[in-house]
């Protein structure tokens, strides 16, 4: 199917449905996105600290959102590079929430098994993972998973802090746990089943 | 109310081609009125191809002349566009023009609905509507009142300078009023003017001298309006004249004052802040009028009770410290507001550095950069004052079109930013690079003008600037302004190092606007713009009569629309001046004195001062050549005393029933 | 006494222990009274967004609703972490800018017995209150060991005063409350124009090549410009900064040497409290040297036994991993 | 097939705003719910809530007042003065057990023609909510309201 998508998109067909996905994406971001208002002015890509690691800068994105070129989107690293520092938002002419876009890319890009390095991903999963279980995050637990799985090589250099952190107290080697653990799992659960829609 | 005659009624339904008749049925909706408005008076009713054509409003005459026409129903298109030609059918045939009634059965109706069968519907809703409140309608005669021949400019910029001639020489008397020592506005601060390249003041300072000399223009400048009463054709005005501590009938305009004031200040206001003055001073060589002003605030002697440098030297004995702010009071007939506009406030956009980085500079202070007469002389240079910058970078859209700061296009900022690119070019030979979203060069010569630039080598880079930094990541950048940008044409971020960084920065209202609207009587848009009569049609005129408004207080502009506006405000007052008197539109508000009860309740609610109360015989009165008609007053009395006229609450109260179909005969639609 | 409902957030609690150390060492003096929020749970950080949305908002959302039960004479929650604040500001600014937004968080904290109602609290960040509520006037009032001579690069990080919902900030580029405290205490605030650029968030955790070069060009710039140290106001910052310094000097072969600590500890030092009362030295580059130009002796502790190997060899080439960091996405 | 309740709605419009919003959204030909009648007054402040009350005694469901928005009036600041009678209008309607909804008022500049478009569409759709007006229900002389409103609303 998405061999598909490419022929299309090299030929530069544009489907009528492909148009309805600046709009999805928009109804599934949280607050009110202004999607629909970018003019293409490059603020974003100006103001990201990353954007030299990102294969589009987020202008080009927003700009393949309105040709509808789904696939491409969802499998740019963009919105994974993207660390949240909000230049963009607030330089924005147009006050495009544009961070909080990239947030929905990304459920959008898991959901749609698109973006290919699970390093990202895998973070942001077993973060969550962590929290549905012990309701604060852990972060001996957490850093060494990750790392285990995705930086094997690079566990040795970075042994020096991990073991800094952990002699002078900064690491608990224990995880904390709230009490209301299962208040938070109902709420949680109840929330999954929910979507932005309107 | 009382018994009243049968009233003949004519309505006309027109087709306007297939823009009605395609969605309405015009026959239906014409034969139902016939039929069905026969009882309040329809005597004939008719469609017709195009009712605004000359046939058709020949038909229109001819019925009222042959079959007795009292009143005329229009079922047609919206009132504000042909209202004026079917009162003036009327008019020909002898029926008085306000016996006239549009009913919008286009813009309201057929252009907005699709269902045929509803729309016919409502068309007759809205023709039955127009014809119960016709009947209610009454003659009406306009207004008229004499004109004042002498004309207030407020505004010494190059639009009120050109306004104030245009009627000076047509023969009429202006006062043209100007807050700063000199008029000139903005251009005499610019160097070159684009696209030509004119020196701005070589073309602005033959206008300044014919301004200040003409016989039929008194010139106040270090003068401001404070009070404002009348109405067209006779208004009222206070100036306040602050104090120049100058002797204008002594003073020669010599300048040893200024050359022996040991005070230096900082001259925020024509240097933009890059330049010094001294606490008397005249703001540059070629001020209009020549005498200088005495800044109080900085003024030694003022501060600290001695000095009195100027006053020794001054070989005519002019100055004058215990001169004081005098009032006078001016006559006119009209009024044309041309204040102008102020910078944006650049430092607001803190990501762009201004205030912070010192090589970062706003437009004006770069005119006064490059202009001859100016600081430097003309020399471009950085901060410091004599290092020549090599690469500059020039940044569009400061301020605007951002919903951070000011939501519109300022218009001259793309031009302005390609004036400078030539002029850093020809005079640095530095590389320069254009920042901008989009390239706006519309109107004559423009593109020609950018097409040049090009040619010059000046790198454009499309995309908003993100920020101007001084925190280098290498060797490349230290020292530098890095310009940080999204090449949006390239797709990737760059970071361009330059020595020096101008901001195109926006134009907005004047900071005291909204003060000064109120004042005259005028709105603002949101923005605080003045706000024209109609944004096409009638661009110079505002909605109330008698003010005018030119240049940039009606929303940016470049120097010739800001011209033109000026000699189109100007042709207004002189039709007015040369028709001797005006006449209002008769929709005005008045007082039934026998009902009014003295409650006053009304008094408060008029924004044009037209209410007045009689002490002596406790009742309220209406000055109609005051009035503008909003019936505000009408809705507030208790009494039901104050009527207004064209809407009165006879007539609406008719035409809501007409609308709801309550005045048919029992047939049903 | 001030009262404010309090927010820890999951560092506070292990790796920002000096932050919180110190902060409670600054509340008695200045007549705060921090009420923790009661069964709290982690905010979700920047991860938990990006995986779905509805759970996102309602996992913030629980502490806002748990927070207006213990509402007493207060409905201002202070949060410490600028990355705790600005999701519980959000939650509760999206919350009521998207109604359906509001309405579906609240189905699902029915689910526990919990409701919130957007705009009910006020959520602020430990520094505005010091600033804002406190006052400058009474910090400096209580400074009885002026940090004179101490040279500090301020840094506020990002998520603080962006996107700053209610306007509490004084710029979104340049604020200057951080310069203005800690000049209260007497230091000397270099001019640091990247004061509010990002640390490198969590791309330290998924991304490090691209949080190295953001770590770097903050270190580097506050080298340059010759501060001691930077101050922080954010655990997550002062981690970034702090504990991945030596990995970063490591990938580009630099040797940098800027100790981060907390405001708070500044603050603590300024009021004449001991550096180990702070958590000073809890730092893994050490302020030793830094607080040694005025006068302050950080006691030794427990440092790690340098367990950098003597050389590394080359540096890794940088060229090399980014195309690594792009062929797996291709 | 079930029959849909089709409101009949007077809409009073300022000359000057929103009366050319209905030009603009006409030229423009943006459709909108045909269910609304309009009365042209000269500024919103010229609407006596007799006016109202005329209408829904004579068989409209439901009434839209329309005018500049804040800071926008021709007439300098008249709009706020509608605003005030807007308000206790909508106390005088719930004091005689009319749905105060039934009244509403819109702020529509004169470039806002997809403004009043969206906003009449919408207003349809809530008096369709409503229902029909049972007006006689309550009242049995219009006179008599007249009288008293006249009395009662201040301005």
């Amino acid at each position: 199917m998405p061999q598909m998508t490419d022929e299309r998109v090299r030929a530069g067909l544009t489907r009528e449905e492909d148009l309805s996905l600046l709009h999805e994406v928009s109804m599934k971001t949280a607050g009110v996105s202004h999607l629909e208002m970018c003019i293409q002015c490059g603020t974003c890509g100006g103001s990201c600290p990353a954007a030299q690691d990102m294969d589009h800068t987020p202008r080009m994105l927003f700009a393949m959102l309105r040709a509808g070129m789904r696939e491409e989107v969802l499998r740019s690293n963009t919105p994974w590079i993207c660390v949240s520092c909000y230049h963009c938002v607030v330089r924005c002419p147009q006050e495009v929430h544009i961070a909080d876009v990239m947030y929905t890319l990304k459920g959008m890009a898991i959901k749609a098994k698109l973006y290919t390095d699970s390093t990202a991903p895998d973070f942001s999963q077993t973060f969550v993972d962590m929290v549905e279980t012990y309701g604060r995050s852990f972060e001996l637990g957490l850093a060494s998973r990750h790392y285990l799985k995705h930086f094997p090589l690079r566990l040795p250099s970075m042994t020096p802090m991990g073991f800094g952190m952990v002699t002078k107290g900064r690491m608990p080697i224990k995880p904390k746990r709230i009490r209301h653990m299962k208040q938070l799992n109902n709420i949680l659960n109840r929330a999954k089943q929910l979507e932005l829609t309107s | 109310m009382s018994e009243k005659k049968q009233e003949r009624v004519g309505v006309y339904v027109c087709h306007c081609g297939s823009n009605i008749a395609g969605v309405v049925d015009v026959f239906d909706v014409a034969s139902w009125a016939e039929e069905n408005l026969k009882h309040q008076g329809v005597v004939i009713a008719r469609e017709y191809k195009f009712m605004c054509s000359s046939l058709g409003q020949e038909l229109i005459e001819k019925d009222i002349k042959e079959l007795g026409l009292t009143r005329v129903v229009v079922a047609a298109c919206s009132p504000h566009l042909h209202e004026k030609t079917f009162r003036t059918a009327a008019k020909n045939a002898g029926l008085n023009p306000y016996l006239v009634e549009l009913a919008s059965i286009r813009e309201q109706v057929s252009w907005v609905h699709t269902d045929k069968a509803v729309a016919t519907k409502k068309s007759k809703a809205v023709v039955a509507g127009a014809v119960s409140r016709v009947i209610e309608n009454v003659p009406l005669e306009e207004l008229k009142v004499p004109i004042n021949p002498n004309t207030l400019v407020v505004g010494g910029g190059i639009a009120g300078i050109q306004a104030a001639l245009e009627i000076a020489n047509a023969g009429f008397h202006v006062y043209l009023v100007e807050r700063e020592p000199s008029i000139g506005g903005h251009m005499a601060q610019f160097d070159k003017t684009f696209p030509t390249l004119d020196c701005s003041a070589c073309i602005l300072t033959p206008r300044m001298v014919e301004a200040g000399t003409h016989p039929n223009i008194t010139l106040m400048t270090w003068s401001e309006v404070v009070n404002v009463s009348g109405y067209v054709g006779s208004f009222n005005v206070t100036v306040k004249k602050k104090a120049r501590f100058v002797n204008e009938e002594l003073c020669t305009g010599c300048g040893i004052c200024e050359e022996k004031c040991p005070k230096k200040v900082i001259d925020e206001v024509f240097e933009a802040g890059l330049g010094y003055r001294k606490a008397v001073y005249t703001p540059f060589a070629q001020a209009v009028p020549k005498y200088p002003v005495m800044d109080r605030e900085n003024c030694t002697y003022f501060i600290k009770g001695t000095c009195k440098a100027c006053e020794k030297f001054c070989p005519t004995g002019a100055i004058d410290f215990k001169q004081e702010d005098q009032l006078i009071n001016i006559e006119v007939g009209n009024i044309i507001l041309a204040t102008g506009y102020d910078l944006f406030d650049a430092r607001r956009v803190s990501n762009y550095g201004y205030g912070r980085l010192p090589n970062v500079f706003t437009s004006l202070e770069f005119e006064r950069l490059s202009n001859a007469a100016g600081p430097t002389n003309g020399n471009i240079v950085m901060r410091d004052g004599k290092t020549t910058p090599k690469s500059v970078g020039i940044i569009h859209c400061v301020g605007s079109r951002d919903k951070n700061f000011n939501n519109y296009c300022s218009v001259i900022c793309c031009m302005q930013g390609l004036k400078f690119a030539h002029l850093v070019h020809e005079r640095t030979g530095a590389t320069v690079y254009n920042f901008y979203i989009d390239m706006r060069t519309a109107y004559k010569a423009y593109d020609e003008f950018y097409q040049r630039v090009l040619e010059e080598g000046t790198l454009f880079v499309r995309g908003k600037v993100a920020e101007v930094t001084n925190a280098a990541r290498n060797e490349h950048e230290r020292g530098k302004l890095i310009i940080q940008v999204e090449d949006t044409l390239a797709g990737k971020q760059r970071r361009i190092p330059v020595d020096m960084v101008i901001l195109s920065s926006g134009l907005q209202p004047r900071a005291d606007s909204k003060e000064v609207g109120k004042l005259f009587g005028i709105s603002c848009s949101t923005d605080g713009w003045f706000t024209e009569k109609h944004p096409k049609l009638d661009p110079v005129a505002t909605m109330t009569e008698g003010i005018y408004i030119a240049g940039c207080s009606q929303g940016p502009k470049d120097i010739p629309s800001s011209v033109a506006q000026g000699a189109a405000a100007s042709a207004r007052v002189l039709d007015k001046i040369l028709q001797r008197e005006v006449a209002l539109e008769p929709i005005k508000a008045s007082v039934n004195q026998e009902m009014c009860s003295g409650c006053r309740i009304c008094n408060g609610l008029c924004p044009f001062n037209a209410i007045t109360f009689h002490e002596d015989l406790m009742v309220t009165e209406i000055n109609p050549a005051l009035c503008q008609g909003c019936g505000t007053c009408v809705a507030a009395c208790p009494a039901g005393a104050i009527s207004g006229t064209g809407f009165s609450d006879q007539q609406i109260m008719a035409q809501i029933d007409g609308l709801l179909l309550r005045n048919l005969e029992p047939v049903g639609v | 006494m001030n009262k404010y409902l309090f927010y820890p957030g999951c560092s506070m609690e292990s790796s920002a222990k000096a932050y919180m150390q110190s902060m409670n060492a600054i509340l008695e003096p200045l007549d705060l009274q921090m009420e923790e929020i009661e069964d709290w749970n982690c905010c979700g950080a920047t991860e938990y967004l990006g995986i779905n949305l509805i759970p996102a908002y309602s996992l913030i959302a629980r502490n806002l609703a748990l927070a207006t039960k213990q509402m007493n004479g207060t409905r201002t929650v202070t949060a410490p972490c600028s990355a705790c604040y600005l999701n519980l500001a959000k939650a509760d600014y999206y919350m009521q800018e998207r109604p359906s937004l509001g309405a579906k968080v609240n189905e699902a904290l029915a689910a526990g017995g919990l409701q919130y109602t957007p705009g009910t609290l006020e959520i602020r960040h430990l520094i505005d209150i010091l600033v804002y509520d406190i006052g400058l006037e009474t910090i400096r009032s209580k400074v009885s060991r002026p940090l004179t001579g101490l040279r500090v690069a301020p840094y506020m990080g990002c998520m603080l005063p962006r996107p700053d919902y209610k306007h509490r900030w004084s710029d979104h580029e340049h604020p200057t409350e951080l310069d203005d405290l800690l000049r209260a205490l007497g230091v000397e605030v270099i001019d640091y124009p990247l004061t509010t650029n990002c640390c490198g968030g969590h791309m330290t955790q998924i991304g490090p090549e691209t949080a190295f070069e953001l770590i770097r060009r903050l270190v580097a710039d506050a080298d340059e410009r010759g501060a001691h140290l930077m101050a922080t106001v954010c655990p997550m910052c002062q981690m970034n900064l702090d504990a991945y310094q030596g990995e970063m000097n490591h990938y580009f072969g630099t040797d940098y040497h800027m100790p981060i600590l907390f405001f708070t500890q500044l603050m603590g030092l300024a009021f004449g409290r001991e550096p180990g009362d702070l958590g000073i030295g809890a730092e893994l580059v050490s302020s030793r040297n830094a607080l040694a130009n005025i006068g302050v002796e950080v006691p030794v502790t427990q440092e790690p036994a340098a367990p950098r190997k003597k050389d590394e060899g080359l540096p890794m080439p940088r060229r090399w991993t980014k195309h690594e960091g792009k062929e797996a996405v291709k | 097939m079930t029959e849909k309740f089709e409101p009949t709605i007077i809409g009073f419009t300022c000359n000057w705003c929103s009366y050319r919003a209905a030009d603009l959204a006409g030229t423009a030909r943006m459709k909108y719910a045909p269910n609304v009648r309009l009365v042209r007054l000269m500024c919103s402040g010229r609407l006596d809530p007799t006016f109202v009350l005329r209408a829904l005694s004579n068989g409209a469901d439901g009434v839209m007042i329309t005018g500049c928005h804040p800071g926008e009036c021709h007439y300098l600041e008249q709009n706020y003065k509608a605003l005030r009678r807007f308000l206790l209008l909508r106390r005088v309607l719930k004091g005689m057990g009319i749905e105060p909804e039934r009244v509403k008022l819109v702020w529509a500049s004169a470039a806002e023609g997809a403004r009043f478009a969206n906003e009449t569409t919408t207003f349809v759709e809530e008096i369709r909510n409503l229902g029909p007006l049972n007006w006689g229900r309550f009242i049995k002389q219009e006179a008599e309201i007249n009288e008293s409103l006249h009395e009662e609303v201040p301005a």
